[in-house]
């Protein structure tokens, strides 16, 4: 019984994740969408505590530990830092208009339950169910990149589709080997570091963090 | 033993030249860490030779076949090479005013750390580590395409991060699915992702599972490989990068990440039976690459721009034939891999060379190399020829047997590729032609152009044209076997 | 030593001179002095090869090189050697006057040249020696790059570029086509790479619908090498744009190698032929010949006319394989065996003339450094070597006999005439109104000879200039010596060619032509149905020449008296009166003008400096490549679109891909 | 053997001798039809003999190959009239040559009098080689064809066997060679300078073809294109003779025919040529752009034979 219960809230938990994909897709603001990202950090290791205690593995302990740090504490404090110096919290105008564009999301979330549906019926965990969950927000984080023009909140997206991936890997099969999760989470670290670089680098070359300047490079 | 020399040395390299790479003698500290690595390489390539694949570290951590040594000696080997290139070329892009001192050392240590993550991604058994290398191996290029800080360089950068990224964490995904079919049959646990314990249990894993693990795998990893329309950041990325970046990125970044999805494939193929998605799917991609990037070579005016675009085509090629399978075209794949590492990355540093000595990219104002420069002259000219597919330069040797192959095996493709093929000369050729040929003003260049790389590599070439030694035919028969073939 | 192993010996000698050319590139002049001279020796030797190798069985030999199971394969056979022959006959004369030739070529060029003469020369020996499709096609390649280099030797020259480009992108498409006919008649399963030698070809069956995707590849590949209509575009070009001993080869040589594989595929690696092969092959011919003569007739460049000149022979030869193919799928050997000695000593034949007329031309050039035939005129005062050699071999392309010329076609139209009984009626009714195309083509070949000799080297010359031009150097002499000694030669003795070829004959098709004839008198089939006695021939017309020359002379006596010319009484005389090579190509021009677009720079009466500049051009351009390039651009116009520089498109590729694949799988 | 031999020189002295008397023949026909007062019959001989003991003068930029030309082109047609039979049939020279290389040695004559005519360098010389080449590119095909005709009955290129064909087996009535007889004559008229095609007593620019190019020559090497062309003229009468009229010819071997054999070749030539007269009388000479029409009209009217031949006599 216990264990349902367990379930209950990581399905709960799994709903909140993708309740704030959502409302990322639809966040114009960029300090809201930090925000937003943090609250899925949250969400995403409060699940990985879960998970851990229900079935024992002690691993995923650490992952928890990793990601409130990283995707909770750092990364958000990171990103309002940058959009303080940068000066860029202005409105982020989407390339498809909003309403739209959670159409599309709601389609994407139908496709991903589908997709996940026979794989899900055939897992020995217990979560199995959330895998659809995740590939929807990992679905929803790409949709989202596809759909915000500045650099930032492109980023966001990018790393919100992490913290999908992240789900899939500890809801649905109880976390992946130590090792990859420790490289996984480096990369991740690098990676923001070599973005902050880079938005300063933007930031100086094109007086804007839009990416419409990023646009000559193509064929003639 | 050998492998962890093998990692060690460029990461300890990457250290070293990222803390002490501003120094006068860093171009040849970062030589010799090559050196190094490819002498680490060619020992372990020695045993592997001996002593056939080998598991190293942990439990089983390294897994070492004749698939990826071969690749690991040429990652090696080219790195190498590439290395003695870059030596006189950034001194010169230094005296043209275009990097500091500052920007050479990141150079330096990135490029070491590169390499040191290509190896690593090519020597580990575990599939997520092969995940995070791969990552890595895009974290640490980043910089360096974006390393003249002008806006198209910046731009190109940030699309190769967003775009390889996005296709990364696809790729993550598949390695989840992967993880997710294989846990059942093997546990939990770190054995779960190690390959070979996958490919021993392939036959039971879930094929629902493996199909749609393949997909996010292959749009993953493909990425990375170029394959059309996920190839978009490539050209940029070349063209924008500094030459000795565009020689390793197409010779051996794409080669390494196609390696991912050949490991993959295999595992797919034991859980579906040979002959299904995962080669028809690759055969699709390939066959789309090579006609879209033969368009596009039509419509270049960007000479490393237009190299890039060779690339996609030939990694199509090489995708279409590994999508066919069988021995013939397995190995003739692998060969092509070889050679066009080799090729393009020699042209990538006569292309370098002459576009310092021009002062732009664009083709139109590099004019009658052969005039001033005629080694460069040549090396660009044969360099082309060779990556056109004739022979006697090997790039024809496993052109000869792939086309022959699909001729035979699916013959509904080879309009495409005799078209594709057809336009891919006709663009290519026409456009190099006038820049080594006819008169010229061009001046020298301040200093002597490193061109030894450029013959090495077409002599090598040359000879796998006309003879390929036996071991080395061993070695390419063996790791086609590996792949199903 | 065996046979082969001399063959492969010169081919290695041939490399090592090639070689050697690159290890001394400043001594040009040892380069000239000494190399071409071993290396036309080498053509010697291997004509003499070609020439025992026809009364041996085949041989092989496996090279220790290649592909891995896939080691070169050569084999020397009689239809191998027989265009060793051709090939060593064709081109010792050839190289023999580059030794004079290049002789004012600055060193570094000149070692460079040396290399990919001698790789080429060596490229088209082991195209003939291939036997197995990998080391086929490499040599083939060989070939193809290094006459490419040869061709854009003036590289300087922007239409000697295009030419050269033109020239390697055709070779290429053709040699992709190439692969993939060897891919059709790859042997055995799969998975094999000893699939790819001819002896496994040769032992695979073929449905006909295989056989003719494989054959049609194979005329399309090595008709773009031989300049089948309408592949030729790059063929007047490239030969013009080369140095002339170069042209010599490409396409007295080079071209044939285009039909050797022809033969080689059609014949001996694809074990069934089927009619309608033959009809293709030979309308394509017919058009080919008679489009080449055309288009000659109108050329005002002495060498591009030459070019159209070889278009049209390669339409002859072609003509006679389409026949042999039709009369061999009929069931009549004999007449199959006849057409295909025919086009066989045709080959051979165009070999020695064009040869001869390309380094001929070269001498016009070194002497005046004038390729366009309106400036010429009257060198045969200044360069009576040079004329009377081209004589012969103007008159031999023209068909005339006694010359060798006359004979192939005699050969070929006694095989046309000899059609009646095939089972097909149709192709009994049409084959000779074909002979008719064939007979048109030959009679304006002496038309367009007739110009091209005229113009040059008759009359007076129309330029001032030309009073200095010197006659050619000792060594070209002794080459086009050579050539035209081959002309004549083969001319007279068409009996022992024809047993010369036979055995070709019996390889390809196992069949012999009876030739009821004696040695000096060819008769094939029967004595009764047609013979033909070139040695009686000549000996008579040189018997009454010289009966009458001496009879007049002692009759009458010789006095001459020399005077302006009297032409009807005009009294302004001037050498610009002489029709120029436009004005003789005219009524040509105006007859077949439905085939070319003419574009004309007439001048206007009050020009200052009138103008005037005639230039026919080939309408293929306008109606096949045009369109596909601008087909091509458009696609690349579309693909282009796919790039247009805004990342969060590409982001939706990668998407729409994703979703796409994902439904696809699972559906 | 030797009674070949004999006769093969008889038979190609009295081409030589016959052949200006049948130029002369021609003429004085065409006078009378022209309501002229005749030259004598043996008007050509007198020519001749006039030319042959002038001197020759030459232009100043004559080569060698000028003067070679008249002697190479009269013993090109002294070997036409050796290889057509005229008198006997299967004479020595026979297998030397058939038809297909007798139109190749038409061929090689016509090539060296255009190649003469570009040598002096005058602007009616290219312009006579030009024309001459024209028309023969047409009219070689056209008289190969009625050949092919001629030998498509007899299966064979030989003339000797294709007179033995016509005249010595048994009789049949050819309707392809009406055809070609037809052709025949539009080809010879052009082959030998003739109205409708070329006047040969003209001297006027803007028509000449033949003329014009043996402008420049004088004496003696006039004298021997003359007879060269009258040979020619003789050798085409004897060609139609034996394709379209071979009886008479003596079969080979047969002695006792040749008187029988030689009053029919004299009556058929006094008749033929008759009748060329009479023809280029009732004819205009027409514009030089015609003949490709005319001669083309021609080569389909042997094609025609030759589809005839194939559909009603195979």
């Amino acid at each position: 019984m216990s264990l349902t219960y367990h379930l209950q809230v990581v399905n709960l938990l799994a709903a909140v994740l993708l309740l704030i994909a959502f409302a990322m897709l639809s966040q114009r603001r960029i300090v809201g969408l930090i925000t937003l990202f943090a609250w899925q950090g949250t969400a995403l290791a409060a699940s990985t505590i879960i998970v851990a205690w229900s079935t024992a593995q002690h691993h995923l302990y650490y992952s928890a530990a990793l990601t409130l740090a990283l995707k909770v504490v750092v990364m958000p404090w990171y990103f309002f830092r940058l959009v303080r110096k940068l000066d860029v919290d202005r409105d982020v105008e989407p390339m498809i208009n909003i309403p739209t564009t959670m159409l599309i999301g709601i389609a994407l979330v139908i496709f991903a339950f589908n997709l996940a549906l026979p794989i899900a019926q055939m897992a020995g965990t217990v979560t199995r169910s959330t895998l659809g969950i995740a590939l929807a927000s990992v679905l929803l984080a790409f949709l989202m990149m596809i759909t915000r023009s500045k650099a930032i909140p492109q980023v966001i997206g990018f790393l919100a589709m992490e913290n999908g991936l992240f789900f899939a890997a500890t809801s649905a099969t109880y976390g992946m080997p130590l090792v990859v999760e420790l490289g996984v989470a480096l990369d991740v670290l690098v990676a923001v570091f070599v973005l902050g670089i880079f938005f300063f680098h933007i930031r100086e070359t094109f007086d804007s963090m839009d990416l419409k300047h990023m646009e000559r490079l193509r064929e003639k | 033993m050998e492998i962890y020399w093998l990692l060690g040395i460029p990461l300890a390299g990457g250290l070293y030249l990222a803390l002490w790479g501003n120094r006068t003698h860093a171009p040849e500290i970062n030589a010799a860490f090559s050196l190094a690595t490819l002498i680490a390489a060619g020992t372990l390539t020695a045993r592997i030779v001996d002593e056939g694949p080998m598991l190293a570290g942990g439990d089983g951590w390294f897994f070492i076949d004749a698939f990826n040594v071969f690749l690991v000696a040429l990652t090696a080997f080219v790195a190498f090479t590439t290395a003695l290139f870059s030596r006189p070329y950034m001194r010169i892009e230094q005296d043209h005013g275009r990097l500091s001192a500052a920007r050479l050392r990141l150079y330096h240590a990135s490029y070491q750390i590169f390499i040191g993550t290509m190896l690593l991604a090519l020597t580990t058994n575990n599939m997520g580590i092969l995940w995070v290398a791969m990552e890595g191996a895009t974290l640490a290029t980043v910089l360096l395409v974006s390393l003249y800080r002008t806006p198209a360089a910046l731009e190109a950068a940030w699309k190769y991060f967003i775009l390889c990224g996005v296709g990364i964490a696809l790729a993550l995904f598949g390695t989840i699915l992967l993880y997710f079919a294989a846990e059942k049959v093997l546990g939990a646990g770190g054995g779960a992702l190690l390959w070979t314990h996958l490919n021993g249990v392939k036959a039971q894993l879930e094929p629902v599972v493996l199909q749609l693990a393949f997909v996010f795998l292959l749009v993953g990893y493909g990425t990375k490989v170029g394959l059309v329309p996920l190839h978009n950041w490539l050209p940029d990325a070349h063209a924008e990068g500094p030459t000795p970046i565009s020689a390793v990125l197409s010779g051996l970044l794409l080669n390494v990440a196609l390696y991912a999805v050949m490991r993959s494939k295999v595992l797919v193929d034991g859980a579906l039976g040979v002959h299904s998605l995962a080669g028809n799917l690759m055969m699709g991609f390939g066959l789309l690459s090579v006609v879209v990037a033969a368009l596009l070579i039509k419509r270049q005016t960007d000479v490393k721009r237009m190299f890039a675009y060779s690339s996609i085509e030939h990694m199509g090629l090489i995708t279409f034939a590994f999508g066919m399978g069988g021995p013939v075209a397995s190995f003739a794949a692998l060969l092509h891999m070889t050679l066009h590492s080799l090729t393009k990355s020699a042209i990538f540093f006569a292309v370098g060379h002459a576009t310092q000595k021009a002062g732009t990219q664009v083709m139109d104002d590099i004019r009658g190399l052969i005039k001033t420069n005629p080694t460069i002259g040549w090396g660009l000219m044969l360099g082309t020829v060779a990556i056109l597919g004739v022979p006697p330069f090997g790039v024809f040797a496993s052109e000869f047997l792939i086309i022959t192959n699909a001729m035979h095996q699916h013959p509904w493709a080879t309009p495409f590729l005799l078209a594709a093929l057809g336009v891919a000369f006709a663009s290519m050729f026409g456009k190099v032609q006038p820049m080594v040929f006819g008169e010229t003003g061009l001046p020298r260049l301040p200093h002597q152009p490193a061109l030894a790389p450029v013959f090495i590599h077409l002599a090598l070439v040359l000879m796998l044209g006309l003879f390929i030694p036996a071991y080395l035919a061993d070695w390419y028969r063996q790791a086609a076997s590996l792949l199903g073939g | 030593m065996t046979l082969l192993d001399w063959a492969w010996a010169v081919v290695l000698y041939w490399l090592a001179l090639a070689a050697a050319g690159l290890l001394m590139p400043s001594s040009g002049g040892l380069a000239r002095r000494i190399v071409f001279p071993l290396g036309a020796a080498g053509a010697l030797a291997m004509a003499v090869v070609g020439v025992v190798a026809l009364f041996n069985p085949p041989m092989q030999f496996i090279l220790p090189f290649g592909l891995p199971d896939l080691p070169f394969h050569l084999r020397l056979d009689a239809l191998s050697g027989f265009f060793l022959i051709l090939l060593g006959g064709a081109a010792f004369g050839v190289t023999l006057y580059a030794v004079g030739y290049f002789r004012h070529m600055p060193a570094g060029q000149l070692a460079l040249l040396s290399t990919w003469y001698h790789l080429f020369l060596a490229g088209m020996a082991m195209v003939l020696l291939a036997d197995d499709a990998y080391a086929f096609m490499v040599a083939w390649e060989v070939m193809a790059l290094a006459s490419y280099f040869l061709v854009t030797t003036d590289h300087k020259i922007p239409e000697i570029r295009r030419a050269g480009f033109l020239y390697l992108l055709i070779a290429h498409v053709g040699a992709v086509a190439l692969l993939l006919a060897f891919g059709v008649l790859h042997g055995g399963e799969a998975g094999r790479m000893g699939a790819y030698t001819f002896d496994a070809m040769r032992q695979t069956e073929h449905t006909p619908f295989w056989a003719s995707i494989a054959f049609l590849l194979a005329l399309f590949g090595f008709g773009a090498k031989a300049g089948l209509v309408p592949l030729h575009v790059w063929l007047p070009e490239a030969h013009p744009a080369a140095p002339s001993p170069v042209s010599a080869l490409m396409s007295g040589v080079m071209l044939k190698t285009a039909i050797y594989g022809l033969l080689r595929a059609t014949f001996d690696l694809l074990g069934v032929q089927l009619a309608w092969w033959g009809s293709l092959a030979l309308a394509l011919g017919l058009v080919t010949a008679l489009y080449g003569v055309i288009f000659a007739a109108v050329q005002s460049d002495m060498k591009r006319l030459l070019a159209w000149s070889s278009i049209e022979n390669i339409g002859f030869i072609l003509a006679g394989f389409g026949l042999t193919l039709i009369f061999h799928t009929d069931g009549k050997d004999a007449l199959a065996a006849l057409t295909l000695t025919a086009l066989l000593y045709h080959a051979l034949n165009h070999a020695f003339f064009k040869g001869l007329l390309f380094v001929g031309t070269g001498s016009v050039l070194h002497a005046t450094g004038e390729r366009r035939m309106g400036r010429l005129g009257g060198l045969m005062r200044f360069m009576p070597w040079t004329g009377w050699l081209m004589l012969l071999g103007a008159l031999a392309i023209a068909g005339l006999p006694p010359l060798n010329g006359f004979v192939s076609e005699w050969l070929l139209l006694q095989a046309f005439l000899l059609t009646p009984g095939l089972t097909q009626p149709y192709l009994n009714m049409v084959i000779p109104v074909a002979a008719a195309v064939v007979v048109m083509a030959a009679a304006l070949a002496a038309y367009v000879m007739v110009k091209f000799y005229g113009v040059i080297f008759l009359g007076r010359p129309r330029d001032p200039e030309l009073k200095h031009a010197h006659e050619a150097g000792w060594p070209e002499r002794l080459g086009m010596l050579w050539l035209a000694a081959g002309c004549v030669f083969l001319g007279l003795i068409p009996s022992q060619m024809i047993d010369w070829i036979s055995p070709v004959v019996v390889l390809l098709i196992d069949a012999t032509l009876p030739n009821d004839g004696n040695w000096v008198m060819v008769a094939p089939l029967s004595a009764a149905r047609a013979s033909y006695a070139p040695l009686v021939f000549l000996a008579v017309i040189t018997v009454i020449t010289l009966l009458v020359y001496f009879g007049v002379k002692r009759v009458y006596h010789g006095r001459v008296r020399r005077a302006d010319p009297w032409d009807c009484g005009y009294p302004e005389q001037d050498a610009r009166m002489q029709d120029s090579a436009e004005g003789f190509g005219q009524p040509i021009r105006l007859i077949f003008s439905a085939f070319m677009r003419v574009e004309r720079l007439t001048p206007d009466p009050f020009d200052r400096q009138p103008e005037y500049r005639g230039d026919s051009r080939d309408k293929v351009w306008l109606f096949i490549y045009q369109p596909i390039a601008q087909f091509a651009a458009r696609l690349s116009a579309l693909a282009g679109r796919l790039q247009h520089g805004r990342i969060q498109w590409y982001l939706i590729y990668s998407f729409a891909t994703l979703i796409f694949l994902l439904v696809f799988v699972t559906r | 053997m030797t009674t070949g031999v004999l006769l093969q020189i008889t038979q190609t002295g009295l081409a030589l001798l016959l052949a200006p008397l049948l130029m002369g023949w021609v003429n004085i026909c065409r006078a009378w039809l022209q309501g002229r007062s005749a030259p004598p019959l043996l008007q050509p001989y007198y020519t001749l003999q006039k030319l042959f003991h002038k001197d020759a003068v030459l232009a100043h930029d004559a080569t060698r190959l000028f003067r070679f030309a008249p002697y190479l082109i009269f013993a090109c047609m002294v070997l036409a009239a050796g290889i057509v039979p005229t008198l006997a049939n299967d004479l020595p020279f026979s297998p030397a040559a058939d038809v297909i290389a007798l139109v190749g040695l038409f061929a090689l004559a016509r090539v060296f009098q255009a190649l003469a005519a570009m040598d002096i360098g005058t602007a009616f010389g290219s312009l006579g080689a030009r024309r001459e080449m024209l028309v023969s590119f047409l009219a070689e095909p056209a008289l190969l064809m009625v050949f092919f005709t001629a030998s498509f009955i007899s299966q064979s290129t030989e003339l000797p066997h294709i007179v033995d064909r016509l005249a010595h087996q048994e009789f049949a009535l050819y309707p392809s060679l009406a055809f070609a007889a037809v052709a025949f004559w539009m080809v010879s008229t052009a082959e030998n300078a003739r109205i409708p095609v070329d006047n040969p007593s003209t001297h006027l620019e803007l028509t000449m073809i033949h003329e014009a190019m043996i402008l420049e020559y004088s004496a003696r090497h006039l004298a021997l294109i003359e007879w060269a062309v009258a040979l020619k003229l003789f050798t085409y009468s004897a060609l139609g003779i034996a394709l379209f009229l071979p009886w008479g010819i003596a079969a080979a071997g047969d002695l006792n025919a040749l008187p029988l054999a030689l009053l029919a070749l004299v009556l058929k030539l006094a008749l033929g040529g008759a009748a060329l007269a009479l023809l280029e009388t009732i004819n205009a000479k027409m514009r030089l752009f015609r003949a490709p029409e005319f001669l083309g009209t021609a080569f389909l009217l042997a094609v025609l034979g030759m589809l005839v031949h194939f559909l009603l006599e195979v």
